[in-house]
């Protein structure tokens, strides 16, 4: 497993690339919380273009991320996703609390949209 | 043609990747098609990851795993001798964990039933918990 | 970090490859070059494959692999209950088979023995054989 | 594994596609001796382009059609060979008894060549 991030203005930009079980979601976690810790970073988007393996294990880091997200008052987001993730990702509820966009400009469009609300 | 094997893992994260390769090398005999190799590969990740945190929370203890080939069915059986489930109804819920301050969500055997045929969690608290689940690989060429 | 596993395998050909994907997802945790992964690959091949046909020559019986990482080496032992070897001597030679009529090259611990840094043949005709082969990874990272 | 065969007047181009073990080796072999069987049949070309694992029960079924092929006084032939097969091919003398082209064109003309002597 490997993790790219990104800033783009207020929102941190987390692409998992490789498999997203409890030995990765560890380390995601670790990294992801450091860059949050920063009070300019309100927003993440999750591209799961190529995560290729998720469990539960990584329905809890989702989770996880979206409170933290929400004590920001942000807007947590997915883009990318691949349909053989999205039966997990719909069974344990996160589409109820995750954004879906189809890509980057699509999600960064509607954060600005949602921030300006 | 029948088959079966058996594994036998430590009790260390970085296994748990290990143990869902071995599962799915096993089951392509059935020739199945990816999504029925992603089905068994979460499973498998599901139950070993329990093992690991739920059952031992240590990382030099052994889980074993058993499969069996019959027909056109895959069982698989993951087995700890760790501290073992009091209440496998509670257990069974969705979003129950005893774990929520690791960030579990609770998932587990609603993922491993939803994506195998069948899950049997047999458990003796303090001795081992056996988790057995089941799936027909439709995708079968012929008989 | 260190690991450890075990397989067992019945003795039907088919598991021949089955064995080889094991063995070389459990090496990959070294880091190993593709060349080190096909030298570990062929040298279980060569190992299984004699338990299957010298030493059981029955399709239902148990074949054993357990793997260790010891720092950037990897250990893997093939034990069978089969026939044995009452030559062991004989048996290392290059192109020395008892199957010439199945077409065997009789180069199969040859390659081991080229392929691995070490190996080493235990047997007790009637009994038991055990190969165990080692091979450290050049390729490893950091320590 | 999968054996694709052609036959280019007297000579039998076999490629290996997949592993060659003590596994798919009997099979290989079952379906070249069906093929050899035939009187028409003098030359073997092994296509190894794409054979991504070979152990020394390939190095056994190479021999066995080597025997074939020369009481056939015929030619045995390998082409494209990859590197990583190279090694085991060598060690087990396979070099000496075939002969080592880069492609099928080379093969069918040196064949030509050899039976015009
Ligand atoms: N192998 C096991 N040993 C002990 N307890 C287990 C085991 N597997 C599951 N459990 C218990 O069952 C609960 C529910 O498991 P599960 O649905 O997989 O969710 P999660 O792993 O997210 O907690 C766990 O929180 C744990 O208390
Ligand atoms: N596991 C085993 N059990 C019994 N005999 C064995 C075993 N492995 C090897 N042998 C003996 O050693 C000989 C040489 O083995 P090897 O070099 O692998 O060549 P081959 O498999 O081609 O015969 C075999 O022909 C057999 O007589």
């Amino acid at each position: 497993m490997e993790l790219q991030t990104r800033i783009i203005e207020d929102t941190l930009l987390v692409k998992i690339v490789g498999e997203l079980d409890h030995h990765s979601s560890e380390d995601i976690r670790n990294q992801i919380d450091k860059l949050l810790s920063s009070n300019s970073i309100i927003n993440i988007i999750f591209d799961l273009s190529h995560m290729n393996f998720m469990d539960s294990s990584g329905v809890g880091m989702f989770m996880g991320r979206y409170k933290k997200i929400k004590m920001k008052n942000g807007i947590p987001v997915m883009i990318n996703i691949q349909d053989s993730n999205r039966r997990l990702l719909k069974m344990s509820g996160l589409f109820n609390i995750y954004q879906e966009y189809k890509d980057l400009d699509d999600a960064i469009l509607a954060i600005r949209r949602g921030s300006d609300e | 043609m029948n088959n079966k094997m058996k594994l036998e893992i430590l009790s260390k994260s970085e296994n748990e990747s290990f143990a869902r390769v071995v599962v799915s090398a096993f089951a392509t005999q059935l020739d199945p098609t990816i999504e029925e190799i992603t089905d068994i590969k979460t499973a498998v990740s599901e139950a070993v990851t329990n093992s690991i945190i739920h059952g031992y929370n240590k990382d030099d203890e052994i889980i074993h795993i058993l499969c069996e080939i019959i027909d056109n069915e895959i069982i698989v059986e993951v087995i700890d001798y760790g501290m073992g489930i009091e209440n496998i109804e509670q257990a069974r819920e969705p979003l129950y964990t005893s774990k929520p301050h690791l960030e579990r969500s609770g998932m587990g055997f609603t993922v491993m039933e939803s994506f195998m045929d069948s899950v049997t969690i047999n458990s003796v608290p303090g001795v081992e918990t056996k988790v057995v689940m089941k799936k027909s690989i439709k995708s079968i060429k012929s008989y």
